[in-house]
């Protein structure tokens, strides 16, 4: 007993018990659901079996259902483009202020902070302003873009198939900022300030101290925030519902909205399920990625 | 004074580039400024011409935001709390040790939030009905949140633990701490700027949560601002003006403690510790 | 003694009939207490769903009524066609035929109609005037004729607005034009109905219409209406109360245009049924609830605005001269109004007719191919 | 002081990964000794402090302090204090937390916590930055706060890693002073590396030295300057470091004629195995400069560095002899100079192992 | 070597908040110049260093490196190499990648990078650890990377920073060695900052001792321990450190009186102003043991201490005297024993001033 008690206070059992704890109630609570879902894509549901594990298996009759689904690849092939680009936008942006407001100018920090905004605004009121903002006919986007000349006919960003996607983008980006730039803006604070002294000492110009002392010294930091960044951008839905809805025609749909409309729309929750599975997959392949990246993170 | 004016040019920058980035909060308080035909007119008006100032007694009287307000504060300190303990440590141990077993854990609380909240409800509404949770649907609603946001803070956090020395650990042990005491009064305030920032990000995610709340609690006494703005949002609402107004008063005080407390974030916490 | 409680989940919010109702009846029966959910509009299935396969279902719920067949059809809501036939209140011989429909399931009842409403054309008569124009269109082609007149994207007016939105709304305002054109839900791609989505092509083509009417909801297409920014808008009665308030021109009602002079007419029907959950405790208190909400349905339209789905009652006047007006109106288009469905796949079949929709719409594919899909994949689900 | 064994270390061994950092390390300290620990940079003395602390995880061989078995005992329950060599200063503390940290976790009362933050302030001449952040701080301020914070404390042990080496001359002799006062004082047990061969010299009761993990000798200090076991040893201790030159031993046993130029030859004093191949240690202060024409060593001067106090002389040729003389010297570079050492001061070693013969 | 100035500096002053670190610093050194810069702790030799490097703004005062002005030049205008006292090694870079960082950035060629890393790692030890990550290695094996960073490259200056405080003895000759001979081959200006008195009176040809932020003295080593401008120098330059008693002159001004407890007398050798009150300096190494038995100064033996070569002698009493004799000693504590010293040895300050005299 005092053994296990010294082990906790000084030992491993310190340790094991910080891990297990919140490992377990993730298990529980998020790792039960996620089977729920992996399970479900294997059989046959409706509404009177949400509540049981016990249903009919169909195999993988739904996986081949989704995969030989027309709107498939289109909805696939949004889905790696809205990622991609949100997450390219939001990081360039967020790390560009994250620098930025690392020169100690007066009122830096104030201002730092006012870039939370996007984070703080509830999903739903961000949804209705960027639906005003981006609408044809009105908005203010395309009223800007007029007033400066780089337009002259309005783009119909919720509805010309070309632009939907990228309006959902432009959102989406507007939406990330906050969480990257805040988080970069914490691990660059982290970064000895002597280390740029030595590597200007031996002649980096601010560029190549940025490529060779910022950026390997962030990289943990640079891990985190992607692949938060890919699993907020996969999980990004008030955009969708409340700007474009997946259309025109599936122009802008993605994965995760496809997957709610399945479950929540048509009410299939087993092709929901699926679909969110494939997600699952997707993310499983970045995370071990992010993972394998860590083996080269430098400790203080 | 070459200084002085830097300072100032980057301030003036600054301040472009938030006003950029802020236009859709702006677009938030200049729409419950207006009037309702204000809202759809074209060319849009960047000014009210009117402005109604009115608006916010009202939409708070007639919401009944405090109660909601309070709710919001009640689940998302909740979660806020709940999400540190628990994760703080995890992250702590996943930054202190490099082998096989961290990088599954590391990889599994990864794999724990891939699916969207939508998709979850289902599941955890079902589990929390059989083990009769639902009875206390704050409590149902903040464990449901937390295990949601718990591997973002630990991933985070996890990143500002790294950048501390494992050194003045161990000095803290050899001056007689147990793992726990240097655990409290060492490594912790060291990574001070990282739990903080997470914890705040939690909290506000937390406040502005929704999709668990609105199906787990579906008493109106209890449900948080967010659920109360979704009531008021149906597909066929005239009152933008209202919306909006809610939404500054949901948001503004929010936003206004955090731009403070993010303040905190000060760079060189750890120099001078090591020769 | 006992004090039985029923649960009573609706949209309806304090201004709307449903919950001042229940709290009515609450106080009315001291045998009964009512404890009321308000649930979001997009919510109401699939938290029904969620209680239901966890033994929380309430007793009577409130759906929209294209939906109802999805929990009739599978047996979560009661048969109440015994508890109908002995009721001295409800009589189903007083209700429109399309809402008796929608709650009807394999010659049973599942469900009373709760309101219901309909669609038609409304046009802002100042800008007629300005037009030359004098008259609503009375068909498809004069539609596309008076919009393209009505079009000045000089002052940023649209001839028409609607809503082709890839939701249940792109359904309900298409599928009467399919009804006109001779289809229906299970014959999408009769001649008349690709003919619909033709014109229908056409007005977006012509940009008669926004663009963003492919995305947007029948609610903010109107609202480009009542702003002026559109000349006309199809849109239902709900309209009525905002654009009383809004609208600062002269406007008028007509209703659908039809495929030819004096054609087929047809329309939506819209609004929610009442049901009660088959897993309840209370059948005769939940049922004793929908009686009174019954009995109180005279009250829907002066109280609430809504339109009670009954024929035998007599709509007051209101003293608004242009809501009577349109009023009448709706009041004759809803003789037109036929169900959605009912079949417990609607989402599904109603899903086919939006892609169908939105396909043609962005050019993706041929009017007549778009449907031609649609068709394919409903015959699917039905069955056939 | 009493002889029983503080610390013993039986058979100790750590491994980095594949890196074998110590080698069956076995030492025993008697309780009160002051041991300085002294060895190439990298050989393993950091390593074996913070084994000793419990810092890091031993991969062989047993460990006691106090007599108690001490594997996998916690820092915490060792009860050593240490100076860190990278000093490891909360920097989120001032300079008086930081000294007052392990007081803090004793709950010691404010009065006395305050009276030993004094002392110790003043011992290491730090009172008025009390209220300084390290980061504030200059090197040698840093590591004073280090030497301070183990100093406060009144523990089994004192680990000590270089706690002087960014120090002046002037605090170094008064540290050193006080440190050894401070030992005596508390009856403690001392482990302190250190590169300073006059620290190691004139603090220790007991010199360790190592060289790629393993001990390499023990004893006194006077023990390892006279008798150095290996020319390693001989080479270490002692600065400037012992001048070595390759010779084969005479007929008889009781010369060497050494690998020079003209082959000289110098008297040991003493008779060894005759006509083996040996290395001849000379200390640098061990030599004079002659007049005898008959010396066995006579050199070009080749630099003259002075100290002030102390002449060193560097000898042309490959071997490059030094010579230490006291004072000052007239000599330069080019200078010829004839070499005498008393034959009672030649250290022979074996040309192949490096022992002494 | 030519005198014309490398580096110049007028008039500099530094604060950190309300600290004065630096005040009105005036220096100039000539092309080629290796200078030592000593000091106390704290007393701002780093600081020093690192506003020549751009690394601090000063805050007035005016500094030119090889004829330009450098206020508020960037450091990697400024072309010189440091080493910091804190090292500053990139942790996430291996030894290897540390030493060619600047190289790197010139985009020196693969070969010659190749070349120079091979050899500066001969140089500073490391060949076998090059690719280690910093975490990975010993205290001294961090400091000789921090070495080996600065001498791989060919800068206008040297900035060196306590750069041999963490290395053995063996070990810190040999770089030494290294250092002052790439300094000359490069012909560079250095400024290197040292505890070590051996460092800074055998490497530098200018030694500058500082003291609170102001400059003391300056000159070349044997100046600077022959005739000390100030009591602080005097004391601070030489280990170990000058004994200072008190005493007043003699009425001829040839003596002085000491005020130890048996008032003594000793012989100055010249004249100096009569009856004044002064501080007088005894250098350890230039006190003897004599029997005479009228010898000025008789103590008690308090601490006899032996570094092998030498024996340090402390004395009882308040004035604690050392004296440093060659070799052994068969001293003991508690004997009693007489001390000579030539008159041309003694130093004399003004007791107040501390200025000598
Ligand atoms: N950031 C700072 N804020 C306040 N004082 C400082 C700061 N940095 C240094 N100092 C003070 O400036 C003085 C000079 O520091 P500096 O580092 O130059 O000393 P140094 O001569 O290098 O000493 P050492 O030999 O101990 O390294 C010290 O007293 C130090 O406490
Ligand atoms: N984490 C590590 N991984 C691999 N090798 C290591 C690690 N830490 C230390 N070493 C190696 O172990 C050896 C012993 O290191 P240690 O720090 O004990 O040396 P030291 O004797 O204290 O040297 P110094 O006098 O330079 O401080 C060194 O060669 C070092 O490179
Ligand atoms: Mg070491
Ligand atoms: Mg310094």
């Amino acid at each position: 007993m005092s053994r296990l008690l010294s082990s906790l206070r000084d030992g491993k059992g310190f340790d094991i018990v910080l891990v297990a704890v919140p490992l377990l109630f993730l298990i529980a609570l998020s790792g039960l659901p996620l089977i729920y879902n992996v399970v479900m894509s294997f059989q046959e549901v409706d509404m009177f079996s949400l509540g049981t594990f016990a249903r009919p298996w169909v195999g993988f009759k739904n996986y081949i259902a989704v995969f030989s689904a027309p709107e498939t690849w289109p909805i696939m092939r949004n889905t790696a483009v809205f990622v991609v680009c949100s997450i390219a936008g939001q990081f360039a942006i967020g790390f560009g202020l994250a620098l930025f407001f690392t020169q100690n100018f007066p009122g830096a920090s104030y201002i730092r902070g006012l870039f939370l905004a996007s984070w703080v605004m509830p999903g739903l009121v961000v949804g209705a302003i960027w639906n005003w903002i981006l609408a044809g006919d009105f908005g203010v986007l395309n009223y800007a873009l007029k007033s400066l000349g780089i337009i002259s006919e309005n783009i119909f960003w919720r509805s010309d198939t070309a632009w939907s996607l990228w309006g959902v983008v432009i959102a989406n980006i507007w939406n990330g900022i906050s969480f990257n730039m805040i988080l970069l803006a914490v691990g660059l604070a982290g970064i000895p300030r002597d280390l740029y002294e030595a590597a200007a000492l031996d002649g980096a110009t601010a560029w190549q101290r940025f490529w060779t002392i910022t950026l390997p010294m962030m990289r943990s930091t640079i891990g985190a925030v992607i692949s938060l960044g890919l699993i907020f951008t996969l999980q990004q839905f008030d955009l969708f519902a409340a700007i474009t809805s997946g259309g025109p025609a599936n122009s802008s749909n993605v994965a995760q909205y496809w997957a709610w409309e399945q479950s929540f729309r048509q009410y299939d929750f087993a092709k929901g399920s699926t679909i969110s599975v494939v997600m699952i997959a997707v993310v499983m392949i970045a995370s071990i990625i992010y993972v394998r990246s860590t083996r080269h993170e430098v400790r203080g | 004074m070459t200084e002085t004016w830097t300072n100032r040019i980057l301030l003036v920058v600054a301040l472009l580039l938030a006003a950029l980035y802020l236009f859709p909060l702006y677009w938030m308080y200049v729409t419950s400024l207006k009037t309702g035909s204000e809202i759809f007119a074209t060319p849009p008006g960047l000014v009210p011409s009117n402005p109604q100032w009115g608006v916010f007694a009202y939409v708070w009287e007639l919401r009944g935001m405090g109660r909601f307000l309070w709710n919001s504060v009640v689940i998302a300190s909740g979660t806020m709390v709940l999400t540190a303990l628990l994760g703080t440590g995890c992250a702590y141990v996943l930054a202190r040790y490099r082998n096989i077993w961290i990088d599954v854990a590391l990889f599994l609380v990864l794999m724990l939030q891939v699916l969207p909240a939508s998709l979850m409800i289902t599941p955890i509404f079902v589990g929390f009905s059989q083990i009769g949770l639902l009875a206390h649907p704050q409590w149902a609603v903040i464990l449901a949140i937390t295990a949601k946001s718990m591997p973002f803070f630990v991933v985070l956090v996890r990143a500002s633990f790294m950048a501390v020395p494992a050194e003045l650990e161990e000095a803290a042990l050899v001056d007689g701490n147990s793992r726990v005491g240097a655990f409290w009064s060492i490594v912790l305030p060291l990574a001070r700027n990282g739990i903080l920032v997470s914890a705040i990000l939690i909290f506000m995610q937390a406040f502005g949560e929704f999709v668990y709340s609105k199906s787990m609690i579906p008493a109106v006494e209890l449900q948080p601002a967010s659920v109360g703005l979704n009531a008021f949002m149906g597909p066929n609402t005239t009152e933008w003006n209202n919306i909006m107004a809610y939404a500054t008063i949901y948001v503004t005080p929010i936003l206004a403690v955090f731009v403070v407390l993010q303040r905190r974030i000060v760079s060189g916490l750890t120099s001078g510790a090591l020769k | 003694q006992d004090e039985v409680t029923i649960t009573i989940w609706s949209l309806d919010d304090a201004n709307q009939p449903a919950l001042n109702l229940a709290r009515e009846f609450d106080e009315l029966e001291p045998g009964i207490k009512v404890e009321y959910r308000e649930i979001q509009f997009d919510d109401v299935v699939s938290e029904a769903m969620r209680a239901f396969a966890t033994g929380q279902a309430p007793d009577i719920i409130a759906v929209d009524n294209p939906e109802h067949a999805l929990f009739a059809a599978r047996g979560a809501f009661l048969d109440i066609t015994d508890m109908v036939a002995n009721s001295e209140v409800i009589d189903p011989a007083n209700y429109f035929p399309g809402p008796l429909n929608s709650v009807t399931w394999d010659g049973k009842l599942f469900g009373v109609p709760k309101a219901t409403n309909t669609i038609a054309l409304y046009y802002n008569k100042d800008l007629y005037a300005k037009a030359g124009i004098t008259e609503p269109p009375q068909t498809w082609d004069e539609l596309v004729e008076v919009s393209r007149k009505l079009t000045d994207p000089a002052n940023n007016v649209y001839g028409l607005a609607f809503s082709a939105k890839a939701s249940e709304e792109g359904t309900f305002q298409f599928l009467p034009w399919a009804q006109m054109g001779g289809g229906g839900y299970d014959n999408i791609n009769a001649p008349g109905a690709v003919k619909a989505l033709g014109i229908w092509k056409t007005i977006m083509d012509e940009k008669l219409a926004s663009p963003d009417t492919l995305t947007r909801g029948q609610w903010d297409s109107t609202g480009t209406f009542n702003s002026g920014n559109a000349a006309q808008v199809i849109s239902g009665p709900w309209e009525l109360n905002r654009m009383l308030e809004e609208a600062k021109f002269d406007w008028g009602v007509a209703l659908l245009p039809t495929e030819t002079e004096g054609g087929t007419r047809s329309s939506a029907m819209g609004d929610f049924n009442w049901a009660i959950f088959a897993s309840t405790q209370h059948p005769e208190e939940a049922f004793k609830a929908l009686e009174y909400f019954a009995s109180q349905d005279d009250r829907l339209f002066p109280e609430f605005g809504q339109l009670p789905a009954r024929s035998d009652i007599e709509l007051p006047e209101t003293g608004e001269p242009l809501k009577d007006a349109a009023l009448k109106v709706f009041l004759e288009q809803l003789q037109y109004a036929q169900a959605r469905g009912p079949h417990p796949e609607w989402p599904k079949i109603s899903k086919a007719i939006q892609d169908a929709i939105q396909q043609a719409l962005t050019g993706q594919a041929e009017p007549q191919a778009a449907l031609d899909t649609a068709a394919a994949t409903i015959s699917g689900i039905l069955g056939n | 002081m009493s002889a029983e064994p503080q610390i013993e270390l039986v058979g100790i061994d750590k491994h980095y990964g594949s890196f074998h950092a110590l080698k069956n390390i076995n030492l025993t300290i008697p309780k009160g000794q002051f041991v300085a620990l002294v060895g190439p940079s990298g050989c393993g003395k950091s390593t074996l402090l913070r084994s000793l602390a419990g810092l890091e995880t031993i991969t062989g061989g047993t460990m006691k302090i106090g007599g108690d078995v001490m594997n996998g005992v916690p820092p915490r329950k060792r009860d050593v204090a240490m100076v860190f060599q990278s000093y490891a200063l909360y920097p989120h503390m001032t300079v008086e937390q930081n000294l007052t940290y392990s007081l803090r976790l004793k709950r010691v009362s404010k009065d006395e916590m305050k009276r030993a933050t004094e002392e110790v302030a003043k011992t290491i001449g730090l009172s008025h930055l009390l209220h300084r952040y390290p980061r504030e701080l200059s090197g040698g301020q840093r590591q004073r706060v280090a030497m301070g914070r183990a100093i406060i404390r009144n523990p089994k042990a004192f680990l000590f890693d270089e706690p002087l080496s960014n120090l002046d001359a002037a605090l170094r002799v008064h540290m050193r002073k006080e440190i050894r006062a401070l030992h005596d004082r508390l009856g403690a047990t001392s482990v302190y590396v250190t590169h300073d061969q006059i620290e190691a010299m004139t603090m220790a009761d007991h010199v360790v030295v190592m060289r790629d993990g393993v001990i390499e000798q023990q004893g006194s200090p006077l023990e390892l300057y006279d008798t150095p076991a290996t020319r390693f040893v001989a080479g270490f201790i002692g600065s400037p470091a012992m001048n070595f030159v390759d010779g084969t031993t005479s007929a008889d046993g009781t010369s060497v004629t050494l690998d020079l130029p003209a082959s000289r030859t110098i008297q040991l004093g003493r008779q060894v195995e005759p006509g083996r191949r040996v290395t001849v240690g000379l200390r640098p202060e061990h030599l004079s400069i002659t007049e005898d024409e008959n010396s066995p060593l006579i050199v070009d001067v080749a630099v003259v560095e002075s100290t002030g106090s102390l002449t060193y002389i560097t000898a042309a040729g490959d071997a490059g002899l030094t010579i230490v003389l006291t004072g000052r010297s007239d000599l330069r570079a080019g200078d010829r100079i004839a070499l005498a050492i008393e034959p009672g001061r030649v250290h022979l070693f074996d040309a192949d192992s490096g022992r002494a013969i």
